[in-house]
């Protein structure tokens, strides 16, 4: 236990409850997330090395690119030019990072950017539409499905998004800084449909 | 014939059939003085000074379409002289000086209209810089006013003072500053011009440019060669190309300006203003529109056509300004090709070729520069040397480092 | 504009922003003052087909090299800049 | 209110069970749901709607559509108050309320119509020709009035309170228009599989033949379209977007888009936006937006009364409102004759066709039989004869002339086929002699025309070709289908036939080209003979297809007169530009949410809401917001930021410092890839260590300075500014795979991840040792500059001993999330020592006082010698910027180089931007000798103190000069210093 206390980018902002046109059958639910993020960086050469120890270590290789792989806990998402994301397991620090750097050694930068990002889920029958308006990704099943990422502009704002399911079930990772207006940006877009919004359920 | 009211009234009455043409259509002749390539504001007027300052008669001015139907024709007519360095203040200065007295001078009037160009700052940070400027322009014994949040609130009621994300916390005011109907500024040097005897011909593009050991000797262009013993390259957003011709690279990068009109409204807006916060400056033409644009689209083009997200952009700053803008209508929008230079000032210089001369780099600024361009540029080819008002503006100027960079964005076109 | 960005694929435009020229190699150690000034500050500013680095600012932030129409913005190719460094050497 | 006179009793797409109560000019009438304001106008007898823009003389209701030039009105009010909204356009709502505009002080009596007896002095331009004398007058008087006169509507001035939303859609085929070849082509594209958005203007599908009595497969033309939109919504990736008008054709087949959602209703719905716009993005276009009809240029033809043919049909037919009585029909093409049947069905009488060809085919004349018309040929109207509303036609047939009285006027120029989103792609239509008009070039996009749009108008022919285009453009995409049967069309027509005609000869009155910009057939011949002869010129100098229509009307007439007059062909003389929007666009659906607060993101630090509870005032920095200065009771901003100077100074401070720019750099090759980057060395930067460190440009500019230390052999963590921190994140990437993609490297920011605070002043260390118990801070073993990384807690902090203030001071990172709580641990720690937070007031108060350099003076103007930093400049490797750094007049030891300034008077205040003279000169450039940057109070010397580039720099040090500040009409004399006024030894940083 420390004695320091977490507090979330939303903390105050996002409040529990159903908002927007539709109260009874909103078409879009916002759940605010945490998990502990490392960005992985092969060196030149390394990729494949790198893919093997995360494979080993997690089960998951680095994905090609603008995809993802996952297991129950964890996901290694495509995130740019030579840089992958390690997610840990939904709101749990579970992931050794001393450990991991180390088994890396000389093999990939690893930096820690579990604080770098608020971690939004957006799901619902709507979010698609939603998402629409947020950003110019084409997210039609053809183009863009489950284990899928991209790095992308919404609402002015760099962000990575993760699709999870086919139900379909986004991850989006919002800049740190930025995530209170992303997240009005977001109620503004999903108020034509009603959104159901719930903040994180429990601190890291 | 002479413009006049009672010209006019005396045209009535004969049904307005004896009008004679503004300019003449000529056709080129073999061999002229001195040879404007571009038929935009700059060469037109470069073509006038000529002739009515230092006396060169044989001159033509080449077209590749129809005069004015470059920069010239799709600016967004702000006139003003709020420049801060020491290479650009004294240029500018003349420049809306010519400005004031233009109509009489060229019996055409080009409704130069001083409504005031105000700049608005939103930190700390922009106030001083414009103090600095504002400072610099009264020194140069141009006129400038800084005015508080309070001062704009009652001068102009329809900003967003309380509700905006960059809030406004006051303004430069240059009351000088204004606008001015852009084509009767080309058809006013034109006539100006083609009374003194210059050929203007258009539909006559420019396809190479003649030389001799090293010395200019003429033109191949698309109505024939012609010879000439100057040529002064006065073509905007094409200056790359022309010198190409003649061999030579420049500091010069082509970008697309997009402006925008809505349709027509009374009154509205009485002043020029620009937003500090976003790419945004917006005026009301004298036939109601609103005139407005932004920043560059970004990226080298010669497309006279920019992009969505530009527009989208223009108009978000536009709506962060006054936001009562709303519900009014975009009309039309258009682009322009932009000379965009290495430090964002322009260049009135002889070039190492013996008879080539240069008048570029004029970003979105030129149509203000538009009389003392003509003015500077004509001295520089008739003497041979620059005039004191342009002769910071050289072709080697990056190669010793006096640069004129107003925004200090470094050798980045699109920034500046 | 679309730009087909060689990780994402078809991006608009807005998500990238424009550095200009990618033809001119930079100088070597030791090359002289104009060497550098043509660096810097010359182009050859064609109109019509034209290489020039594009920034993937919005989106993976990968450097391109585009090659692209400059007057009716067709883009005939897009490739990552390192991989065209790297194969210049 | 009064009864609908001119409503048949049935008939029509309207909505009888529903009938609505509107406003015109404050008079109140009766409309039904289905009904446009003009239908609705048109059903109750009014036709006048409003004046021309110059010459003021009355108009009525000239179109059904959107090229409408006359019917404008201001719709709703105050702040939703809508100028020069087309009655063609408006749905009908209860309550609508619309007013006439630029008339006064009534649209039947109105002041400025003397400008019509006053008009042979106004020909075009005549405003070029004089206004010049006296020359103050024009801009006191006479541009005044002009611009009074000028304009049509008036805007609101207030903000617009609705909501707009913007959005993006892909498809496979995008087909603009849901006419019938619209719907067709989008069926088949849908039919094959393929994503298709059908985008359609109106609110019902059927485009021009819901205007008709046609009939296919015998069913009604609403009912065929009806069902062929049911069945395309059914298709899950096909999608319909009514109220939809596609107004831009951009690069790379991105159109734009915007739907009306709300302007059919009173006002929006709760959370509902009143327009959204579409970005669509389309592997292939299918334009079918059909065509235009062409007016008639003869005298007065311009009256109430008198309109487009096809705009009376669809009067008469879609909306059950007679447009009058008694009608001529004035038409040079067979289509004038289609609409016979349906005029007459919708019961106008119609007594003549008049028609300036010689022969006419025997359909055309059956037709005119049918509804006991007379036909006058090689017939024109030289005039149209009312005051307020026609009256009636003067015809000459064949050198008879008669007068026909009549109540309305219908006219068919011809077609011309909506070429507007083709040629924005940048290509330019070409002439068609057998239609006369302009038809859509080669393609320059994946973009093909159909139907009217094409020029086509032969119904069964155009579904023909559009069943084909939409299947190619299916499978084009991938996507395969085959032909299906098209709808047998009751064909009552003939073919298409025209001769063009572009002005009647021997008029009288005036003809109007342009009716809503006051453009004369005289003034294109006046135009021409003063050398405005290029189709450009000419549109300039009269204004000509300038209006809101942008000439949809007006253009094509223009140019057969212009051809006419110059002994041209009309094809040699081409269009103008097309532009978007090919409707006009409210501004405020561009702009979407992004308004107001929303007009760009808002970054917000860790310690944001511990600020906002300490009642910091706060400054934008950037996106960031950042705490300014912390008032207590009453202080204003500079007597609190000098009391938080005060506090850090003599004791403890604590500032948020997360808005600086943090990038994280590693791999083998990071050492290198540093010394390249920065003006001094980092290659030799022992582990544990910082450095101050100076980035130029390529051309020997500053670009940004900041801090790297060195966290192991490969691995550094650099800072920058705020401002700069995106574009130094740029900056290495370009250099790192475009130009260095060999050196091993991998970086990151990491500006999100870390909270940073800055804790300063003689009482920081104890008050951070109490925080961070482990670690020994001691000079000794924690010595200025150093830097390291330790378990706090549960998460990884870093501490770098490093200043700004200029005094004992630290930087700790921790993870963003503990940055709060971080925060007030050390504030808890500290209250023993009165630590005070601090802001960036108080953060410039202290770097000014210690002559470091911020924005003001790393403006991208300056070098490194101009900012006192000319040391930086390492000699012994290469780095960016240094060949261009030595140019030689970046090197002129007379730059203006950095400098303090401080009063002498200690009273006396100094301004940032207030230029520098030899105190006995006056305020001129001539002897200007720089300027100040940065300015501030110094509690520490209690005088006004300011940095300053001067030239020659610190050779002036001792000087007396003059701060002169025109602008603010002030100036004070100052002595030069050195720009480190307060502790110059830095003895404070080392204790
Ligand atoms: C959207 C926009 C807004 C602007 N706003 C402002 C403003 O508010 N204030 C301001 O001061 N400035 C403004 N400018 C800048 C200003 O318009 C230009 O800097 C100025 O007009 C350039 O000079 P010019 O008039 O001579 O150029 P142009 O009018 O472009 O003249 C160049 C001429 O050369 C011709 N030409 C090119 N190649 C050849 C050839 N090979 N042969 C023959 N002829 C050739 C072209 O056809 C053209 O007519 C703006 C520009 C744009 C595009
Ligand atoms: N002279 C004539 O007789 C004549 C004229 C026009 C059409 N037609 C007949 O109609 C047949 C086909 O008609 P059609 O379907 O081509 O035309 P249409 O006029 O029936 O349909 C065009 C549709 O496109 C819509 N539209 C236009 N621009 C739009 C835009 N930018 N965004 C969204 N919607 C837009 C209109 O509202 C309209 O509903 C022709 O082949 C011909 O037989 C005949
Ligand atoms: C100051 C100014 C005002 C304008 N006002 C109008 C206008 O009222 N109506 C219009 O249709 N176009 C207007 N335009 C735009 C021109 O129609 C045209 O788009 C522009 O000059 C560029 O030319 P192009 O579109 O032919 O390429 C205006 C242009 C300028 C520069
Ligand atoms: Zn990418």
């Amino acid at each position: 236990m420390s004695e320091f206390t977490y507090t979330s980018p939303l903390a105050g902002v996002i409040k529990p409850g159903v908002y927007g046109a539709s109260k009874t059958a909103p078409g879009v639910a916002i759940l605010e997330t945490w998990r502990s993020l490392y960005s992985i960086m092969p060196r030149n050469g390394q990729q494949s090395v790198v893919s093997g120890v995360t494979r080993e270590r997690y089960g998951l290789p680095l994905p090609d690119i603008g995809r993802v792989t996952s297991n129950a806990e964890h996901s290694m998402i495509w995130s740019g030019l030579n840089q992958w994301m390690l997610a840990g397991a939904l709101n749990e620090t579970d992931i050794n990072f001393p450990e991991l750097a180390d088994a890396l050694k000389d093999m990939a930068a690893l930096v820690d950017h579990s604080h770098a990002r608020s971690i939004i889920r957006l799901s619902g029958s709507q979010a698609r539409h939603t998402l629409a308006k947020l950003c110019a990704l084409d997210t039609h099943p053809r183009s863009f499905s489950s284990n899928y990422s991209a790095a992308t502009r919404m609402a002015h704002i760099s962000t990575l998004i993760h699709q999870i399911d086919a139900a379909p079930l986004y991850e989006i990772y919002v800049p740190r800084a930025f995530a209170r207006s992303f997240f009005s940006e977001l109620c503004e877009a999903a108020a034509e449909y009603g959104y159901i919004a719930e903040p994180l359920r429990r601190d890291p | 014939m002479k413009y006049s009211l009672f010209n006019l009234i005396r045209n009535t009455f004969s049904g307005h059939s004896r009008w004679t043409p503004a300019w003449r259509d000529a056709t080129p002749k073999t061999h002229y003085d001195v040879i404007i390539i571009g038929g935009g504001g700059h060469g037109l007027a470069t073509a006038y000074y000529l002739a009515r300052e230092h006396g060169i008669h044989n001159i033509a001015v080449l077209e590749k379409g129809y005069i004015g139907g470059g920069n010239a024709g799709r600016n967004t007519t702000i006139v003003r002289a709020n420049y801060l360095l020491e290479g650009n203040q004294p240029f500018y200065e003349w420049s809306l000086k010519l400005w004031e007295s233009l109509e009489q001078e060229l019996n055409y009037n080009v409704m130069m209209s001083q409504r005031g160009v105000i700049n608005l700052y939103h930190s700390d940070a922009q106030r001083d810089a414009y103090v600095r400027r504002g400072n610099a322009m009264l020194m140069h014994g141009s006129d400038a006013v800084l005015m508080k949040r309070d001062e704009l609130r009652d001068m102009l009621p329809y900003l967003d003072y309380d509700n905006a994300r960059f809030p406004i916390l006051g303004g430069l005011m240059q009351p000088r500053g204004g606008t001015a109907r852009h084509d009767a500024v080309v058809w006013g040097y034109a006539r100006g011009a083609d009374m003194r005897d210059v050929d203007i011909i258009q539909n006559c593009e420019v396809t190479g440019i003649r030389m001799e050991n090293g010395a200019i000797t003429g033109v191949d262009t698309t109505r024939g060669a012609i010879g000439a013993n100057k040529i002064g390259l006065a073509v905007a957003g094409n200056s790359s190309r022309l010198a190409a011709m003649a061999g030579m690279r420049l500091p010069i990068e082509s970008h697309v300006l997009q402006a925008f009109v809505t349709e027509g409204l009374k009154p509205l807006i009485d002043h020029v203003v620009t937003f500090g916060a976003g790419h945004f400056y917006i005026s009301q033409s004298d036939k109601g529109g609103l005139v407005f644009g932004g920043d560059l689209d970004g990226y080298n083009s010669y497309a006279q056509r920019g992009n969505l997200p530009m527009v989208e952009h223009v108009l978000e700053s536009g709506m962060a300004m006054m936001p009562s803008l709303g519900r009014l209508r975009v009309l039309r929008h258009w682009g322009g090709i932009m000379d965009m230079s290495m430090d964002g000032s322009p260049i009135i210089d002889k070039t190492p070729i013996d008879g080539l001369y240069l008048n570029t780099g004029w970003c979105y600024g030129g149509f203000k520069a538009t009389p003392a361009s003509g003015w500077c540029f004509a001295h520089t080819i008739a003497r041979d040397h620059a005039h004191r008002y342009n002769a910071p503006y050289r072709l080697d100027r990056f190669m010793t480092g006096n640069l004129i960079d107003e925004r200090g964005g470094g050798p980045r076109p699109n920034v500046h | 504009m679309r730009i087909n960005c060689p990780l994402c694929g078809e991006r608009a435009s807005d998500e990238f922003s424009y550095l200009g020229d990618a033809t001119p190699g930079r100088p070597p150690s030791g090359a002289s003052l104009k060497e550098w000034h043509d660096y810097v500050y010359l182009r050859d500013n064609p109109r019509g087909p034209h290489h020039e680095y594009w920034h993937h600012v919005g989106g993976c932030r990968a450097w391109l090299v585009i090659h692209r129409d400059t007057f009716t913005h067709e883009i005939f190719d897009v490739g990552l800049a390192c991989d065209i460094e790297e194969s210049v050497g | 209110m009064k009864e609908a006179a001119y409503r048949n009793s049935a008939g029509g797409l309207i909505d009888r069970d529903r009938p609505l109560k509107f406003y015109f000019d404050n008079v109140s009438y009766q409309g039904f749901a289905g009904d446009t304001l003009a239908s609705a106008l048109i059903a109750n007898g009014v036709h006048l709607t409003g004046r021309g823009f110059k010459y003021h003389r009355p108009r009525g209701i000239y179109t059904s559509g959107t090229e409408e030039p006359n019917a404008l009105v201001e719709l709703r009010e105050d702040a939703r108050r809508e100028p020069n909204t087309r009655a063609t356009l408006i749905e009908l709502y209860d309550g609508l309320s619309a007013m006439s505009q630029n008339r006064w002080p009534s649209l039947a009596f109105d002041i400025l119509s003397v400008n019509n007896l006053l008009s042979p002095f106004l020909p075009a331009g005549f405003y070029y020709k004089t206004f010049m004398w006296p020359k103050q007058f024009w801009e006191k008087m006479y541009e005044p009035f002009i611009r009074r006169a000028a304009g049509l509507g008036r805007a609101a001035n207030k903000p617009d309170p609705d909501r707009y939303e913007r959005a993006t859609l892909h498809c496979d085929v995008l087909v603009v228009g849901a006419g019938p070849a619209g719907l067709v082509a989008a069926l088949a594209a849908a039919r094959s599989g393929a994503r298709v958005v059908l985008a359609e203007q109106d609110h019902r599908v059927g485009g021009h033949l819901l205007s008709t009595s046609t009939t296919l497969d015998s069913k009604s033309a609403e009912s065929w379209s009806d069902d062929i939109r049911t069945e395309i919504e059914a298709f899950e990736d096909a999608r319909l977007l009514t109220r939809t008008t596609v107004f831009g054709y951009y690069d790379h087949n991105i159109l734009a888009a915007v739907e009306r959602l709300a302007d059919h209703l009173p006002v929006p719905g709760a959370h509902g936006a009143r327009q959204k716009l579409w970005r669509i993005h389309a592997s292939r276009v299918i334009l079918a937006c059909g065509a235009f009809e062409r007016p008639l240029v003869f005298g007065n033809n311009d009256l109430p009364g008198i309109m487009l043919t096809s705009a009376a049909r669809t009067y008469a037919m879609r909306y059950a409102a007679r447009p009058g009585s008694r009608a001529v029909i004035f038409t040079n093409n067979s289509s004038g004759y289609d609409a016979l049947a349906d005029l007459a069905a919708g019961g106008v009488n119609i007594v003549a066709v008049i028609d300036p060809r010689s022969d006419i085919d025997s359909q055309s004349i059956a037709q005119a039989e049918a509804v006991g018309a007379r036909i006058l040929n090689r017939a024109v109207i030289l005039g149209a004869r009312g005051h307020l509303h026609v009256r009636g036609v003067d015809v000459d047939a064949a050198g008879v002339r008669e007068r026909i009285d009549c109540d309305l006027l219908c006219v068919s120029g011809g077609w011309n086929p909506d070429v507007h989103l083709h040629s924005q792609t940048g290509t330019r239509p070409v002439w068609s002699p057998d239609i006369a008009g302009f038809i859509p070039a080669e393609s320059r996009q994946r973009e093909l025309s159909i139907g009217g749009a094409a020029g086509q108008f032969d119904l069964a022919n155009a579904l023909i070709t559009a069943r084909q285009r939409g299947l190619d453009a299916a499978r084009e995409c991938g996507f395969m289908s085959s032909a299906f049967d098209l709808p047998d069309v009751a064909k009552g027509s003939s073919a298409y036939s025209i001769e063009p005609l572009w002005r009647v000869a021997g008029y009288h009155g005036k003809a109007l080209v342009d009716m809503q910009n006051d453009v004369k057939e005289t003034d294109i011949g006046l135009s021409a003979r003063e050398g405005y002869k290029s189709v450009e010129h000419l549109k300039r100098y009269t204004t000509l297809g300038m209006a809101t229509d942008q000439g949809k009307l007006s253009n094509v007439n223009g140019l057969g007169i212009l051809a006419d007059e110059l002994g041209f062909s009309i094809e040699s003389v081409g269009t103008t530009t097309f532009r978007p929007p090919v409707l006009p666009v409210a501004i405020g659906v561009f702009a979407g949410s992004s308004r107001g607060q929303h007009f760009s993101p808002t970054r917000y630090t860790p310690m944001h809401d511990w600020a906002v509870r300490h009642g910091a005032k706060f400054v934008e920095a950037g996106q960031w917001l950042r705490p300014r200065y912390y008032p207590r009771d009453g202080e204003d901003m500079l007597a609190a930021s000098c009391r938080e100077t005060l506090a850090t100074r003599n004791s403890v401070g604590l500032c948020d410092v997360s808005t600086l720019g943090k990038i994280d750099v590693q791999g083998a090759d990071a050492p290198e890839f540093l010394n390249r980057l920065h003006s001094n060395g980092f290659a030799r930067l022992p582990v544990g260590k910082a450095r101050y460190g100076l980035m130029l440009r390529e051309d020997g500019l500053v670009l940004d300075d900041g801090t790297t230390t060195r966290l192991a052999e490969h691995h550094y963590f650099m800072t920058t500014t705020t401002a700069e921190a995106a574009a130094v994140m740029a900056h290495m990437e370009y250099y790192h795979q475009a130009i260095w993609p060999q050196l091993d490297v991998q970086y990151c920011s990491v500006t999100e991840q870390w909270a940073s605070m800055a804790i300063a002043g003689p009482n920081s260390r104890a008050v951070l040792q109490k925080v961070l118990t482990r670690i020994d801070l001691s000079n000794e073993a924690f010595p200025f500059l150093a830097a390291t990384e330790f378990n706090l807690g549960n998460f990884r902090a870093r501490l770098f001993r490093i200043s700004f203030s200029g005094e004992l001071a630290y930087e700790l990172n921790v993870p963003a999330g503990y940055g709060e709580s971080l925060w007030q641990a050390l504030m808890n720690a500290g209250k023993e020592f009165g630590i005070t937070a601090y802001g960036t007031e108080a953060l410039g108060i202290m770097r000014i006082e210690k002559g470091h350099i911020a924005g003001p003076e790393v403006n991208g103007q300056t070098t490194a010698g101009d900012i006192g930093l000319g040391s930086m400049l390492s000699s012994k490797k290469e780095f960016i910027g240094r060949p261009l750094a030595a140019r030689e007049a970046l090197v002129d030891s007379a730059r203006e180089q950095l400098v303090g300034i401080r009063c002498n008077d200690s009273s006396m205040r100094l301004y940032a931007g207030a230029h520098l003279v030899e105190p006995d000169k006056a305020a001129v450039i001539e002897n200007d000798l720089g300027h100040v940057t940065s300015v501030t109070y110094s509690p520490m010397l209690k005088t006004w103190i300011a940095l300053a580039l001067l030239k020659g720099g610190t050779t002036n040090i001792g000087k007396t000069l003059k701060a002169v500040n025109p602008l603010m009409k002030h100036e004070v004399n100052v002595e030069v210093v050195s720009s480190q006024f307060f502790d110059p030894e830095n003895t404070r940083l080392h204790v």
